[in-house]
């Protein structure tokens, strides 16, 4: 509760600045970065670093690697959600994570990175020491057998793809304009000051919060986000009425495989080093995918009497999104446990969002929000000391504590997330719009946002 | 016997078949068209090209018996239209006859 | 002139086109569509939500010669023709006119 | 009212859009197809097996009011013709009504 | 013949086992390992494995990013077939491949690692001391730089393709549910037990059989498989009869390009090291890949006029999969020599396939079988010690003798395959059904077996 | 101008000969090396290469992740032009990519690696010594940590996609034969030779010329040779009065993406190590691709009131294209400004070729050739030193003959490329036959040149 305090009260003092920070973004941020460094002492350069060991070809070699993987997660997300939207709103539902991919790498080495890994002096956000990435030491502590700049890229993917797994919550019926604003604002306020809090030296690096690929600086983030603005925007045009089944299911298939080939660098490079704690992040997350897959279709069996690829996909995404944060720190079994359970979780999570009837169009809450949120918890659960020994043992071996913590970081981040998402909606529909006219709802994004179709005679 | 072929919009086709099949109608056939009529057709860009580009319809055709067009006609009419333009059209041609593949049955019985 | 549309199984359109050739009807056109009849929809299933889908069928059209209506009506159930559900309907309708493009030839000498 | 129905090359489809354009006559419906006439299908080879393939065509369908069917018939065989096989035929078809989904306006009005 | 003779009189006393063994695998595959591994002596450790080398960052960075490629390819599998097959059966098909990355990763770190890789003392199979990858060293004798777990994960990959390209020959024809038991009770009893007799130490390996990284293993033992299947299972309705070309050739080049990638990993990473002998098999892999591709071409323009881009892909596929066990001991010529023949055969093959009438839907057998078998030998043709240390010479080396150890490779691992595949066809046939109702069929599998299809309007 | 002096006069001689040299390719080579290798005198070793260092496993591993990543980026091309053109060439455009993986792959062990990296005496190209890869070292001088094969097969990638990036601009009107023969001569006597002037020990290695990673090389040999067939070849049939948009934009979306994915392998993989080297290229590569991406998005905003999804894919492949030769040179600031600038290049050059009325059917000049130049040029702009100790400074860094020498290779690299690909498109027009007929072309590229067709009802 401290915790809760703490930033309540420096959100307080700051939310009015935040409202009319608007555009300048670069100068607010400057502003704001002085102001919090005060009060706060030194806490950052954290986590483990021993003495300087040497740059490790085979380290970077495989980080390199990882980074590339994560890239193409966001084009799979493309796909795994352009496949399941309507025809005319494809191109634009492609284009959502696209243009991400350029407009969060832009972000991220401006000024992202800074404020998520900078050398600030405070619990909340990392400074702007590094914008431009400039004055950076060549090594950071967090990865000290690679190059600075494979950290940093590595970090790069994992902000570009947050903001867009939000993009399954309002598909089909936000103007491009209001997400692109929308987007950068996210990427700056929510999920750069999350990471720091988490990976770079924040408040819940501190505490001690385990999370070894980004359950919570990732999915929960863009989970609760995604479920706020769901409820923000109100439901699609039709909702209900119209069908609105995947138009392209082949598509979907094909963006669930480069999201399960591309996760293996997002969790097992998220060891910074091709070594034994890599390789146990690569099994786990490969058997939690698979158990998850399997398990969403004997649901569907027993519910529907038919597995469906649709369920098999989701599956494996929702499979990949629990055991983010685990994969360093579980072993096999608890990755079998915890496929097992996210796909409860999330399919029932899905036919409640039915019935209350908010229109989370792809699911990005029902699988990222909820998702995350057991994976931080299961964390909690199976984590053990004996698979990476700079982690912590969870409560099934013996560490009720930190269960504790991770539900700390759960509530902060899912608070925050929350928070930050509410103002920055009402601040992009105020200004540039974000929901667009019925008339362009119904006509597609594809043609009344970006003036193209995907499919020509 | 007469066929009805609606033009509609995409978004249209679901309260258009649970209408149909309100009224006791199954036999309907679906195809995806494009079209402009009175709303025009939409500007593409395409690498700084403009094309003009046509909208996607969808084209419900029904064959009915002569005493239940009027019927299915308002229900499409009542089912398909938001009142902007592009709500599409029906048209109601003649038919000379039907016959059921299965069974060979022909006329009004055959649909 | 009068044009024959029928509506079959996808599986069934090579025995159609092969029957068609064999009686000397070249001219057709293939048009992929979706529709229920006597045979239901199938119910869908998708992240759990249930709806109900249209089945794909094909239109195979020709316009054909008043006089060879019926043996060519024929072939299509003949060759159509499971003896389940969804086997499809034929629907003839009368054509006031052909244009052949090419040469601009009009009426049966067009088609 | 006829409906007339266009069987064209994939290629000519600007030409006759932007034909009936200049003519006035906006309403126009077009779907994919596949066909076969006087210019036969094409053999095609999969793994060394070889089938016979229908070749990609566009039908345009217009529903105009009698006294324009000559001139759109004119101008779609004007804008639509190359001179070789395969460049399609058109259909002149009775219509018996129209329906605009909008106004419920009827007959000509609709079109 | 000793071989045979040897496997066959075990088969004999074990077959009435098998047949009741039904779902009980768990307990059933105990009981066999004690009974198995009375009468046989030591004999595995096997392999090279200098004295404990260390672990390599760069070794591993390879092999991760290597499984990860391998991952990559059941879908790219999943595409190539899915994109064969008519619009009515892609989402079963593409769901077949995907469904069993799910399945046989749980089945591999479950069980199957034990039965191919476990520590048994005899020739025949691993036995369950590692179920649940419990009891396993820290590092393979196998792999002596990597950690363990690598070697392991990289090794599910094989496992999980290997029954997917059996789908080829069932395509379009079988049930979800009899398809879901008969791959896991293939998996454990075909491919577990063959894969522990070439590399984990069991007979093969005792042999000095040589396969770099899966000709017998993967190809052959899926190819007669597939063979025998479509032998079993009868023509698909309407064979001969409707048009069954492929629906979305797009998407089979885009399967088969994923595959060409993947295959990078397999046959390179089958090396277990960034090395001159990944480097090797890595370019043989290539050559061959491509002198395929090009010699399909070439006989389709002789055959018909015209090369298509369906040929290509064949090729390359045809070649990918004949170098295989070939990649790690021929050198540059000997890949392309490999890559023309094996186009040639499977060519002639398929076209045999069509005059003998039955139905291999997607030409698993003419591929796969074909190719694997031709690679198999082909290795015992040209293989070089000169190129790797730990293989032999190959017949034009000098040394007949490996084509015979070749040759005994092929037949028993055809024969296994073969006769398994009877039993597990009758098995599950008459319990829970393998073919489905000719009207389930008729309407195609997406809508009969899942529920879904592929596309919407 | 003293360089082109020398390789005119060097020209003039040859250039009966080479009309003449016809197939006889291997012949026409030979006899051609043993002319030119007598009257220049030692030259090539070249490059870094500090004594013998050891060959290291994370640098493999790097390497070879590179090299499969960059043959990805084949068909990830042949998917980007593939969804440009209309239904009825698809396969055809995505055929010609695929097929020169094949083609390419086995011209380079063949005798393409030897000609543009053998151990010539001279500044033109390096000779036959090395063909089929025999006599070759282990390790090259160029990539000391690796295995030689691993260098030569990564940098068969380069020779595979380069005249791949050609098919852009005669994409719907060539034969497939006349496509073949073509590429197969354009890749000997453009590719080989110039990538022997740049990175071969040539001519530009001696003048100090920059390029990291094949801008000269790769996309201006490409680009100006494409821009002289789209000239030669005349329009498409239609042109100007057809629609020609594209039949399938998420196809150029997955197209593009594949491409960004494998494009770190092209940069970063060039610095044949895994090091910090890579890490800035890595970066670089990633930063100017998002910036160019989001420029010409910007662009489109102010021209057309809209951003397409085609723009995003088409910057980002602009961008990609222009920090290629800069990647391993410039620093972030620099990728940025390379990344911005390109987008304005490309996207006027597309605007003034429709005025000018060519028919460079999917721009391949456009983005490449104008995209080559630029970031040739723009490497003389900001190359830095401190950036990569064997490069130098540019002019901005105060040393304006790099931009000079920069120029030269630009001019010299058009000229021969335009002058080549004139004489080769004679003589395939004359011989074999390059464009096709109107019927064929009417028909369709997939019909009439592979009777397939890429969508079956
Ligand atoms: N005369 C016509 N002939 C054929 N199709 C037509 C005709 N008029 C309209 N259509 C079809 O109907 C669709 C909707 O027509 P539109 O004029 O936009 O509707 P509204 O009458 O509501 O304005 C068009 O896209 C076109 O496909
Ligand atoms: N009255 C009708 N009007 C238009 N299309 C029809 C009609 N009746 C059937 N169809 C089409 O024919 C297809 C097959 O019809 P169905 O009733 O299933 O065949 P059967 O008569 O053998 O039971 C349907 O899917 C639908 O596309
Ligand atoms: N009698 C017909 N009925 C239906 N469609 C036809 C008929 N004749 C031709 N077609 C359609 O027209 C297209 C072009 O016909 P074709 O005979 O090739 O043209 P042409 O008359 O110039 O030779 C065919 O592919 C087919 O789709």
């Amino acid at each position: 509760m401290g915790l809760f305090k703490y930033w309540l009260g420096m959100l307080k003092g700051k939310s009015a600045a935040l409202a009319t920070a608007g555009f300048s973004l670069m100068t607010a941020g400057s502003v704001w970065a002085q102001e919090a460094a005060a009060p706060v002492t030194a806490a950052a350069p954290a986590a483990a670093a021993p003495a300087a060991p040497a740059i490790s070809a085979g380290d970077t070699a495989w980080v390199l690697a990882s980074a590339a993987l994560v890239l193409l997660m966001t084009p799979g997300l493309a796909f795994f959600y352009g496949g399941m939207v309507r025809k005319k709103n494809v191109m634009a539902t492609i284009m959502q994570s696209f243009f991400l991919v350029a407009l969060i790498s832009v972000q991220w080495v401006i000024w992202g990175y800074s404020l998520a890994f900078g050398p600030s002096k405070n619990f909340f956000f990392g400074g702007l020491d590094w914008l431009f990435l400039d004055h950076m030491p060549d090594v950071s502590s967090l990865a000290p057998t690679i190059p600075h700049y494979a950290y940093m890229i590595f970090q790069a993917m994992f902000a570009i793809i947050t903001p867009a797994l939000i993009c399954g919550a309002y598909a089909e019926r936000v103007s491009f304009k209001g997400f692109v604003v929308f987007s950068l604002l996210w990427a700056t306020f929510v999920y750069d000051v999350v990471c720091h809090w988490v990976w770079g030296g924040g408040i819940f690096t501190q505490m001690g919060a385990l999370d070894f690929a980004g359950g919570t600086v990732v999915h929960m983030s863009s989970g609760y986000s995604a479920l706020t603005l769901a409820l923000l925007l109100g439901k699609r045009k039709g909702y209900g009425r119209e069908s609105m089944v995947p138009h392209n299911l082949t598509m979907v298939l094909l963006g669930a495989s480069l999201l399960w080939f591309g996760w293996f660098g997002f969790n097992a490079g998220s060891a910074c080093a091709a070594n034994a704690l890599a390789c146990n992040a690569f099994v786990t997350t490969n058997t939690a995918t698979a158990m998850a897959a399997i398990t969403w279709c004997l649901i569907e069996w027993f519910h529907h009497g038919k597995a469906t690829s649709l369920g098999a996909a989701s599956g494996a995404v929702a499979g990949l999104v629990a055991i983010t944060p685990a994969c360093g720190f579980v072993n096999l079994k608890g990755s079998l446990l915890i496929g097992i359970v996210v796909s409860l979780l999330c399919y029932a999570a899905i036919q409640v969002k039915v019935k209350l009837g908010y229109d989370d169009s792809l699911d990005a809450f029902g699988v990222h929000g909820i998702g995350g949120t057991w994976g931080a918890l299961a964390t909690g659960l199976w984590a053990l000391k004996s698979i990476n020994s700079s982690g912590a043992d969870g409560l099934l071996a013996g560490n009720p504590g930190q269960l504790m913590i991770q539900l700390k970081t759960v509530l902060a981040t899912a608070a925050w997330s929350v928070l930050i998402t509410v103002v920055l909606y009402f601040l992009v529909e105020k200004t540039v719009g974000l929901r667009v006219p019925a008339r362009e709802e119904e006509l597609g994004l594809d043609l009344s946002q970006h003036g193209e179709e995907g499919y020509h005679i | 016997m007469k066929k009805i072929e609606a033009i509609i919009r995409p978004s249209a086709l679901r309260s258009v078949l649970d209408g149909l099949k309100a009224v006791g109608y199954p036999g309907v056939t679906v195809a995806e068209v494009q079209g402009h009529g009175k709303q025009k057709g939409i500007t593409e860009s395409y690498r700084g090209q403009s094309v003009e580009g046509l909208l996607p319809k969808l084209v419900v055709t029904a064959v009915v018996g002569d005493k239940q067009v009027q019927k299915v006609v308002n229900i499409i009419i009542k089912t398909a239209r938001t009142g902007e333009i592009g709500d599409g059209k029906i048209f109601v041609s003649p038919v000379a006859n039907a016959v059921r593949i299965r069974t060979g049955e022909k006329g009004e019985k055959a649909i």
